[in-house]
C-alpha cells in the first residue's frame, strides 16, 4: 500500500497541475494570483456536491437525468418555506426545506423506478418534466441576501468541506456505500451473497437526494434567486456534475472517486476560469470543454479488448 | 402478453387520436391540422429512424441537437453560395459527425452516452460559431422548398429506404445482432466495428437531412437550433416502443409511431387549448404510462 | 441424525426442467461427492441448497429442522457455505469487501464501517486457511482468477459451516490451491462438519470424499461409497450404460483425405500458446487436448481469426488464404462453436431464426435483399436438420433447453456450408442425447469430406470421435496420436502433466 | 407476421396522407376553397376572440409577468390568450404559430428569436389569413423587412430601442466614474442582447472605459455569480459590471459575487431585466442603474392586434411602435415600482377599454403610440394616484 501511494498522488496531481501550468504560462497576471485559486476552488465545491449526489446512483449502474430538476424545486421549495416561517434562524429551516424535498423527491424516483421496473433513464426523464412542471406552479426562489450565509467564504468551504467529509464516509466506510459497490459491480454476485439490492438501489437513491438537498441550499444561498426552467432544459444543469463524474471515473485507478471528482470539477473550473480570463469567447469555451473532456476520458479509458461498450 | 406489450405503442397512437379529435370536435384530423402535424413530425421522424440504427445496437446517440443545428447551418451558410450546396453539406456535416462518434466508441471504446455527449457540447459552440452568433437567414427563394410534396417524398423515400435497410438486408440485421449480444454477434461473423461506425454514420447522415429540412422550413439556421433535440427523439423513440438496449426487439416503427405521437401531442395539447404551463405535465404522465406498459421486462436480464 | 436431507426437490427455468425429485441425505462429518454429466442439475441443486434460487417444489431438512433459505445469508446463519462454479467476487471492491460482503454490519460502529478492523479481520481469516500471498486491501479485479476464488473459499469458510459445498473449484485451481482446499476438508472431516463436492475429475472425487451421488437429467440417481469404486463403474453410472455403443465412432482407424484445408504453421500468442503447427485435412476430425488452461481454447479463437496471433500463421488452403479476422475465416470457410455458448454463441434475445440466419445473410441476400421467406426456409432447414425442439423458429432462444440451444449454435454453421468447424467444448452442459446426435452429426460432415477441429477438456470424448488428437501442455504441443483402438485417457493424460 | 401487417397499414396511411395532401394543395389554389374558408372564418368571429402568443418560456419573471399581463388585459377587453411556449428555437416558433392558427386563433403574436425567421412565420400567416404581430422585437434585415410589409397580415411590431439601453446604462457607469468593465449577458446571437451588448460597447468607447472582459450566455444566478467571482480575482482593478439581461437571475447572482467579496461601492453593477428582488438590489446601492418593466411592450402589441381583429385597424399600414423600459435607481423608486407597476396593472380597466376603437371611437394610433412613448413609473404613477 504505502509504497504506490506518493505515485499515485503524484498521478492525480498531474493533471490540474498541468492544466494551471499551461494557463498560469499564458496569462501569469490574472490567473495565477492566489485569489483565483481560492475562487476556483470554492466554485468546484457546488457542481461537486451534486456530483458526489449522482456517483452514488451512477455507481449503481443507474442514470438519474432529473437532478437539475430536483435542485431547483428542493431550492424553490426551501426558500418559500423559510420566507413562510420567518426569518431567524432562517438558514436551518432553509437546509431542512432544501435537504428534505430532494430526499422526498428522490424517494419518488427510486419507487418509481422499483414499482414500474423500467430503465432508471426513461423513470428519471419522465419525472424530471413533472418536477420542472412543479418547480413553475410553486414560483420563482428569491433568497434574502441575510440568509445566505452560505454562499459566501468561508462557510461555503465548510459545507462543502463537510459534503465531502460525509461523500468519503457513506461511499467508502458505509455498509451502504459499500453495498452500492457491490450492487454496481454485479447485481447477481451481490443478490446471491445476500444483498438486498431494491433497498440498495433505493439507498442510492436517497443518498443523491441528500446531496442534491445540499446542493440546492449551497446554489440558493450562493446565487440568491432560483428560477424555474422548463421543457427539458433542467438537464442543463446535470452536465457539469456529469462532466466531473467522468473525470472521476477517469482518475479512478489512482485515487478515490470522491476525491477524483473533486479534482475533475476543478480542473473543467481551471479551463473555464482560465479561458475567461484569456479573454477566449464563450463559444470557444464549450468547444475547448468538451475536447478537453473527450481527452481526458479516451486517454483514461483502456478498455479490454474484449469489453463491449455501449 | 408480448403481444399486447408489441402493440401499446399503436393502441396509445390510435388513443391520443381518438381523444384529441373527441376533444376538438374532429378538429384535430381536419386536412389542414393533418397536414401540420405532418410537417411538423417529419424532422423527428427522420432523426428518429437515425437513431433507431444506433439503439438497435444498443448505444445512444446524443449528439443529434446539435448536430441539427451545426449541419443547419452548414446548410445555410453555403446556400448563400449555391443554393445547391445546401443539402450535400449538410448531410456531409452528418456523415463526418457521424464518423467521429463512431469511430470514438467503436475503436477507441469510450462509452457511447460520454462521447455523444461531449460533441453534443462541441458541436453547441461550433453551431454558434457557425451562425456567427446569431443565425444565418436563407435565401427567400430556397422558402419555396419548404413543399409538402418535397417534404412528403424525402419522409417516403427515407422510411422505405430505412425499412428496406432495416428489415431487408444484412445491415440492419447485423446491427440488431450486436444488440442482442455483442460478442455473440462478432462470433458470427458481424463486423461489429465497422457495423457501428455504420449506424453513427447513418444517424448522422439523416440528422444531416434533418438539419437541412429543419433550416428549410423556419428559413434560418440559428445557434439555438436543436437545442435539446437529442432528447425530443429520445422520448419519441421510447414512446414508440424502443428498448434501451436494443436488439431484435428494436423496431424501426418505434420511431414513425413515436414521432407522431409527439408531434400529435404538441399539436392537440394546442388545440385543445391546455394551459402551456401543464402541457409538459401531461407528456410526461402519458410517456411514463406508455413506457410501462409496453416495457418488455421479461426479456431484459437486468432493468439499468 | 442426518445433516441435511433434501426430498422432491423440483426446479424448471421457464421451458427446461432442471431437476425432478432431486433428493439427497449428507450426515455429519460426510465428505459427499456430487457427479453427473454437463447439465445433470449438480449446480441446480446444491444452489438450491445454499439459498441461491428457491425450488418450485420439496422439502429440505437441516438438523431435522425445517429448513427453506431465502438467500445466501439465510444458509450462512443456519451455517451451510457455498463457492460457487462461476465466478462470484465483485470487480471494484477490495478483497476484505468482498470477503464480508452482505456481512457488513460486524464491523459497523456508530454507523460506520471499520475497514481497517475489516482488513484485519480479512488478513487473519486468509492466513487461517494458508492463503498469504492476497493483501486484504487489494482490488479484487487485480488478482488471478484462482485467486478470486481461494477468496470465494475462505468466505465460505470463516462462517465456519456444518455444511461447505464446493462447486467445480478445482479445475481453476493449480497444485497449491489444490492442496489448501483438500487440507481444510479434511480439517473440516475432523471437526465432524459435512462437505459436498462437485468435480468433474472423477478420480479427484473418489480419492477425497466418502461417497458419491450420481445424478442424471435433474434426478438423482444413486449414492455410493467410493470404498473400491473404481472411476469406471462410476462413469457407468453416469452416463447410463446402454447408450456406450452408440455414442462414439465405431471404426477405429484414423481416415482422411490427403487434402490439406488448413494450414497452421509455428503459431505462437504470448501467454497462450507457442509454436503450434499442424495441417488439417478434408475428412478429417482433429482433437485439441490439454488442461482448461494450456492454451487450446485461445487457439481456437486464433483459428477463427479472433485473436491475433503474436506471430505465425493460419492459412485455409482455398486459394492459400491467410486467416487474419474472423470477417475473413468466415470466408474462408470456417466455422467457430465458442465454448461459452450463453455468451459467445448465441443471441439469447433473438429468435431461433435470427440466430440461424446471421452468418449466412451475405449467402442468402440477392443484390443486397435478404428475402423473408428464403430466411425462413434456410431457418427451418437448419432446425429441422438437427430436430431442434421449438414451438416456431421465432422463438426467443433464452427459452430453450441448453442441448437446443447448443444446436442453434452449431446450425448456424450448417446451414452456411463450413468447409471447416471448430467446435470448442462442443457437449459441454448438454444431455447425453443431444450429445449422441453431436457426435453422429460429426461423422456425418466427416463423410461429406469437411474438416472438424474438436477441442475439448473431455479425453473420452476426444478418443472417440478424433482421427487425431493433439495434446497441448502449457501452450506447447506435447503428443499428437493418430485414432488406433487401444488409445487410453492414461495414455494421454501422461502427455498432459 | 403482424407487425408487418400493421406496419403496411401504418404506410398506406402515410402514403394516403401524401395524395390527398397533394390533392388540397391543389384545392387551396383553387377560389372553391377559399371560399370554405371564409366561411369558417365568419363562423370562428362569433364567439370571443381568441389571440395566440408564441412565447420563449413560461417560466421566470419576465414571460411570467408578460402572459399574466396579457390574460388580465384580454379579460377586461373578453377576448382569450392561448400561449405556446418555443424555447427561442426556431423550428418550434413555426410549429407554435402553426399549432395556434390551427387553433382557430384569430390573431398571433410572437417573439421572434431572429429576423431570419419572419418570412416563414409571416408566409403562415398569410397562407391562413390571421394577422400576425411581433413584440418586443424590430426587424432589422432589410430585406427581410420589406418581405414582412408586403403581407397584408403582417400588422407591426413593438420593441424598445435596446442599443439605447444599453447606451443608456453604459453612460450611467461612466457618470459614477467607472473605468474598467466586464460584461455578463445571456444568449450569444439573441437579438436584444446583442443589442444592448453594441449600446454598451459604443458608451463605453465614448466615455473611456475599458472593456475587460465579457461572457455570454448565462441564463441563471450561480453561473453569473461564478463569472463575476472570476472576472474579480482576474481583474483587481475592476470597477464596473454590465449584466445584459436574461430575466433577473443573472443580475442576482452577480450582485451576491460583489457583495461576497465587499467590493460593494467599488465595483458597480448595470442591469436590463428587473430580478425578482428589485428593492435588494437597489439597497445598498449595489446597482447603480437597471433598466425593467418592459412587459408592457407585449401588451401594445396585443392593443395593435385587438382592434384589426375587432374590424377597427388603427392603421393600414405596417407600424412600428417604440417604448421606453422603466430606469430605477433608488429603493424608493423600487417600491413605488413595485407599487404601481407590479402590484397592480399600469393600465387600468378603463384605460385598457379606452385603447380600443370599440369602447372609444376617437382612439388613432398616434394615441398609442403617445402612451407607449409616454410609459414610465412617473407616468404610471401620475395616471393612477
Amino acid at each position: 500500500m504505502g509504497k504506490g501511494l506518493p505515485r499515485k498522488i503524484l498521478i492525480v496531481l498531474i493533471l490540474p497541475c498541468a492544466v494551471y501550468a499551461i494557463f498560469f504560462a499564458l496569462q501569469p497576471k490574472r490567473f495565477g494570483n492566489l485569489q483565483t485559486l481560492y475562487i476556483m476552488f470554492q466554485q468546484a465545491f457546488l457542481p461537486s456536491i451534486s456530483a458526489w449526489g449522482l456517483c452514488f446512483v451512477m455507481s449503481l449502474g443507474l442514470y438519474d437525468l432529473s437532478i437539475g430538476a430536483i435542485i431547483i424545486l428542493s431550492a424553490i421549495v426551501g426558500t418559500n418555506l423559510t420566507l413562510a416561517l420567518g426569518t431567524g434562524v432562517g438558514y436551518i429551516w432553509l437546509f431542512i426545506g432544501c435537504l428534505a424535498t430532494a430526499v422526498v423527491l428522490e424517494l419518488v424516483n427510486a419507487t418509481v423506478y422499483n414499482l414500474l421496473k423500467i430503465p432508471s433513464m426513461i423513470v428519471t426523464i419522465g419525472l424530471m418534466i413533472l418536477y420542472e412542471t412543479a418547480a413553475n406552479f410553486v414560483g420563482d426562489a428569491v433568497l434574502p441576501y441575510e440568509l445566505s450565509i452560505f454562499g459566501r467564504a468561508p462557510y461555503n468551504i465548510i459545507a462543502g468541506a463537510a459534503a465531502l467529509v460525509v461523500a468519503y464516509i457513506l461511499y467508502n466506510r458505509t455498509q451502504i456505500g459499500m453495498q452500492i459497490g457491490a450492487v454496481g459491480g454485479s447485481e447477481i454476485i451481490a443478490r446471491n451473497a445476500g444483498v438486498r439490492v431494491e433497498r440498495v438501489k433505493m439507498n442510492g437513491f436517497l443518498l443523491c437526494g441528500l446531496f442534491l438537498g445540499i446542493a440546492s441550499f449551497l446554489s440558493v444561498s450562493y446565487g440568491g434567486v432560483i428560477i424555474p426552467s422548463t421543457r427539458m432544459s433542467s438537464i442543463l444543469r446535470l452536465f457539469p456534475p456529469l462532466m466531473g463524474y467522468f473525470i472521476g471515473i477517469a482518475l479512478k485507478k489512482v485515487c478515490n472517486i470522491i476525491i477524483g471528482i473533486f479534482i475533475g470539477e476543478m480542473v473543467i473550473i481551471m479551463v473555464v476560469t482560465g479561458m475567461v480570463t484569456m479573454g477566449v469567447p464563450t463559444t470557444y469555451q464549450q468547444v475547448i470543454t468538451g475536447l478537453f473532456l473527450l481527452a481526458v476520458v479516451g486517454i483514461a479509458t483502456k478498455a479490454k479488448t474484449d469489453e463491449v461498450v455501449k | 402478453m408480448r403481444g399486447f406489450k408489441r402493440i401499446v405503442p399503436y393502441i396509445g397512437l390510435v388513443l391520443i387520436i381518438v381523444l384529441f379529435s373527441a376533444l376538438t370536435g374532429g378538429k384535430l384530423l381536419s386536412f389542414r391540422n393533418l397536414k401540420l402535424i405532418f410537417n411538423q413530425a417529419v424532422v423527428l421522424i427522420i432523426g428518429c429512424i437515425g437513431v433507431t440504427f444506433v439503439m438497435a445496437q444498443g448505444s445512444l446517440d446524443l449528439s443529434q441537437g446539435s448536430l441539427l443545428g451545426i449541419s443547419g447551418a452548414m446548410a445555410a451558410t453555403f446556400a448563400a453560395i449555391t443554393p445547391g450546396l445546401s443539402l450535400p453539406l449538410a448531410i456531409l456535416t452528418g456523415i463526418a459527425v457521424g464518423m467521429i462518434n463512431g469511430t470514438l466508441l467503436a475503436f477507441f471504446k469510450i462509452p457511447s452516452f460520454i462521447v455523444t455527449l461531449c460533441v453534443l457540447f462541441v458541436l453547441r459552440g461550433l453551431t454558434v460559431i457557425a451562425t456567427h452568433s446569431g443565425s444565418i437567414p436563407l435565401p427567400f427563394a430556397m422558402l419555396s422548398l419548404d413543399n409538402f410534396r418535397i417534404k412528403a417524398s424525402i419522409l417516403v423515400t427515407v422510411i422505405l429506404a430505412a425499412y428496406y435497410a432495416y428489415t431487408y438486408t444484412s445491415l440492419g440485421k447485423n446491427m440488431r445482432a450486436i444488440g442482442s449480444g455483442e460478442t455473440s454477434a462478432r462470433y458470427s461473423g458481424v463486423p461489429v466495428e465497422r457495423m457501428k461506425v455504420l449506424a453513427y454514420l447513418i444517424s448522422g447522415l439523416l440528422c444531416g437531412l434533418c438539419g437541412w429540412l429543419n433550416v428549410v422550413r423556419t428559413g434560418a439556421a440559428d445557434s439555438k437550433t436543436g437545442l435539446l433535440f437529442e432528447l425530443d427523439i429520445l422520448t419519441a423513440l421510447v414512446l414508440g416502443g424502443m428498448p434501451l438496449t436494443g436488439g431484435s426487439s428494436a423496431k424501426l416503427q418505434s420511431a414513425i409511431i413515436g414521432g407522431l405521437m409527439l408531434a400529435l401531442l404538441s399539436n392537440g395539447m394546442v388545440l385543445v387549448g391546455i394551459k402551456a404551463e401543464l402541457q409538459q405535465a401531461v407528456k410526461g404522465v402519458i410517456f411514463l404510462l406508455a413506457v410501462y406498459l409496453s416495457f418488455e421486462r421479461e426479456s431484459v436480464v437486468m432493468i439499468k | 441424525m442426518s445433516l441435511l436431507r433434501v426430498e422432491n426437490i423440483d426446479k424448471t427455468f421457464v421451458t427446461t426442467r432442471a431437476l425432478k425429485n432431486a433428493a439427497i441425505i449428507v450426515e455429519e462429518g460426510e465428505i459427499r461427492g456430487l457427479v453427473g454429466e454437463n447439465g445433470s442439475g449438480k449446480s441446480t441443486l446444491v444452489s438450491i441448497v445454499s439459498g441461491i434460487i428457491r425450488p418450485d417444489g420439496g422439502r429440505m431438512f437441516k438438523n431435522e429442522t425445517a429448513y427453506a433459505p431465502e438467500s445466501v445469508l439465510d444458509a450462512g446463519r443456519e451455517k451451510i457455505g457455498i463457492v460457487v462454479q462461476e465466478m462470484g467476487t465483485i470487480d471494484g471492491l477490495t478483497v476484505a469487501a468482498n470477503l464480508f460482503l452482505g456481512e457488513e454490519r460486524l464491523f459497523k460502529r456508530f454507523g460506520l464501517l471499520n475497514t481497517a478492523n475489516m482488513n484485519r479481520r480479512s488478513l487473519e481469516v486468509l492466513h487461517r486457511y494458508g492463503i498469504v500471498n492476497i493483501q486484504p486491501d487489494a482490488d479484487i479485479g487485480a488478482l488471478t482468477f484462482e485467486d478470486r476464488k481461494l477468496v470465494e473459499f475462505a468466505k465460505a469458510l470463516y462462517i465456519d459451516p456444518d455444511l461447505l459445498i464446493v462447486d467445480e473449484t478445482t479445475t481453476a485451481l493449480s497444485h497449491h490451491g489444490r492442496e489448501i482446499l483438500f487440507s481444510e476438508l479434511k480439517r473440516l472431516k475432523k471437526k465432524k462438519r459435512s462437505v459436498i463436492f462437485i468435480s468433474h475429475d472423477l478420480g479427484e472425487v473418489i480419492e477425497h470424499c466418502d461417497s458419491v451421488t450420481v445424478m442424471k437429467d435433474g434426478e438423482t440417481v444413486d449414492t455410493v461409497s467410493t470404498r473400491g469404486l473404481n472411476e469406471h463403474d462410476l462413469k457407468e453410472l453416469m452416463v447410463g450404460r446402454e447408450l456406450q455403443h452408440t455414442y462414439y465412432r465405431e471404426d477405429t482407424e484414423a481416415s482422411y483425405e490427403e487434402e490439406v484445408i488448413l494450414r497452421v504453421e509455428n503459431l505462437t500468442l504470448n501467454g497462450a500458446y507457442y509454436d503450434v503447427s499442424f495441417e488439417l485435412h478434408r475428412g478429417e476430425i482433429l482433437g485439441i487436448g490439454g488442461l482448461t488452461n494450456c492454451g487450446m481454447h485461445l487457439l481456437g479463437k486464433t483459428l477463427f481469426g479472433l485473436k491475433p496471433a503474436t506471430s505465425g500463421s493460419v492459412e485455409v488452403s482455398d486459394g492459400n488464404k491467410r486467416i487474419t479476422n474472423y470477417v475473413d475465416a468466415i470466408a474462408g470457410g470456417i466455422g467457430y462453436l465458442p465454448k461459452n455458448r450463453d455468451q459467445e454463441g448465441l443471441m439469447l434475445l433473438s429468435s431461433i431464426r435470427e440466430n440461424i440466419c446471421l452468418p449466412s445473410l451475405s449467402s442468402i441476400q440477392k443484390r443486397g435483399f435478404i428475402s423473408p421467406s428464403k430466411e425462413r426456409k434456410l431457418a427451418q432447414y437448419g432446425a429441422e436438420q438437427l430436430s431442434i425442439k421449438m414451438s416456431s423458429i421465432n422463438q426467443l432462444c433464452l427459452y430453450l433447453s441448453g442441448g437446443n440451444k447448443q444446436k442453434v449454435a452449431l446450425s448456424k454453421w450448417l446451414v452456411k456450408d463450413s468447409d471447416i468447424l471448430i467446435l470448442d467444448c462442443p457437449t459441454r452442459g448438454i444431455d447425453v442425447a443431444v450429445k449422441a446426435s453431436i457426435y453422429g452429426l460429426m461423422q456425418e460432415l466427416k463423410k461429406e469430406g469437411k474438416a472438424v477441429l474438436v477441442i475439448s477438456e473431455e479425453l473420452q470424448e476426444l478418443i472417440g470421435v478424433s482421427d487425431r488428437i493433439i495434446v497441448l501442455k502449457a501452450g506447447r504441443v506435447k503428443k499428437i496420436f493418430e485414432r488406433r483402438k487401444d488409445l487410453t485417457e492414461e495414455e494421454i493424460i501422461h502427455f498432459m502433466i | 407476421m403482424k407487425q408487418h401487417k400493421i406496419f403496411c397499414l401504418v404506410l398506406t396511411v402515410a402514403f394516403s396522407l401524401m395524395l390527398f395532401g397533394g390533392f388540397s394543395l391543389f384545392a387551396e389554389q383553387a377560389p372553391k376553397a377559399e371560399k370554405a374558408e371564409k366561411v369558417e372564418k365568419v363562423e370562428k368571429a362569433k364567439g370571443p376572440y381568441l389571440f395566440g402568443v408564441s412565447i420563449w418560456s413560461d417560466s421566470g419573471p419576465l414571460s411570467k409577468k408578460v402572459i399574466s399581463n396579457l390574460r388580465y388585459a384580454a379579460g377586461v377587453l373578453g377576448a382569450e390568450v392561448e400561449v405556446a411556449v418555443d424555447g427561442f428555437k426556431p423550428d418550434n416558433q413555426v410549429s407554435n404559430i402553426e399549432n395556434l392558427i390551427a387553433r382557430g386563433c384569430d390573431a398571433v403574436m410572437i417573439c421572434n428569436c431572429t429576423d431570419a425567421v419572419v418570412p416563414k412565420i409571416v408566409k403562415l400567416a398569410d397562407e391562413a389569413g390571421v394577422p400576425l404581430a411581433l413584440y418586443f422585437r424590430k426587424i432589422n434585415d432589410p430585406e427581410i423587412k420589406k418581405y414582412a410589409e408586403s403581407s397584408p397580415y403582417f400588422i407591426g411590431n413593438v420593441h424598445e430601442d435596446e442599443v439605447a439601453v444599453g447606451y443608456n446604462l453604459g453612460s450611467a457607469l461612466a457618470d459614477k466614474g467607472c473605468r474598467n468593465a466586464v460584461i455578463i449577458n445571456y444568449n450569444k446571437g439573441d437579438t436584444t442582447a446583442e443589442n444592448r451588448y453594441k449600446g454598451y460597447k459604443k458608451a463605453f468607447a465614448e466615455k473611456g472605459i475599458a472593456l475587460l472582459g465579457e461572457q455570454w450566455d448565462i441564463l441563471d444566478a450561480e453561473p453569473a455569480a461564478n463569472a463575476a467571482e472570476s472576472f474579480i480575482a482576474a481583474f483587481p482593478e475592476l470597477d464596473a459590471i454590465a449584466v445584459g439581461g436574461g430575466g433577473g437571475g443573472p443580475l442576482s447572482g452577480t450582485i451576491r459575487a460583489v457583495k461576497n467579496h465587499n467590493k460593494i461601492g467599488r465595483i458597480r453593477i448595470t442591469a436590463s431585466d428587473f430580478g425578482p428582488d428589485i428593492a435588494e438590489s437597489l439597497k445598498n446601492k449595489e446597482v447603480a442603474a437597471m433598466s425593467g418593466g418592459h412587459w408592457t411592450d407585449p401588451f401594445f402589441t396585443f392593443i395593435l392586434l385587438y382592434n384589426y381583429v375587432d374590424g377597427t385597424p388603427l392603421s393600414k399600414k405596417v407600424e412600428t411602435i417604440t417604448m421606453q423600459p422603466i430606469y430605477l435607481t433608488s429603493v424608493s423608486e423600487a417600491q413605488e415600482y413595485m407599487k404601481w407597476c407590479m402590484d397592480q396593472p399600469p393600465y387600468n380597466d378603463e384605460e385598457i377599454k379606452n385603447m380600443t376603437v370599440r369602447h372609444n371611437s376617437s382612439f388613432t394610433l398616434s394615441d398609442l403610440r403617445k402612451i407607449a412613448a409616454a410609459y414610465s413609473l412617473q407616468d404610471v404613477i401620475k395616471r393612477h394616484k
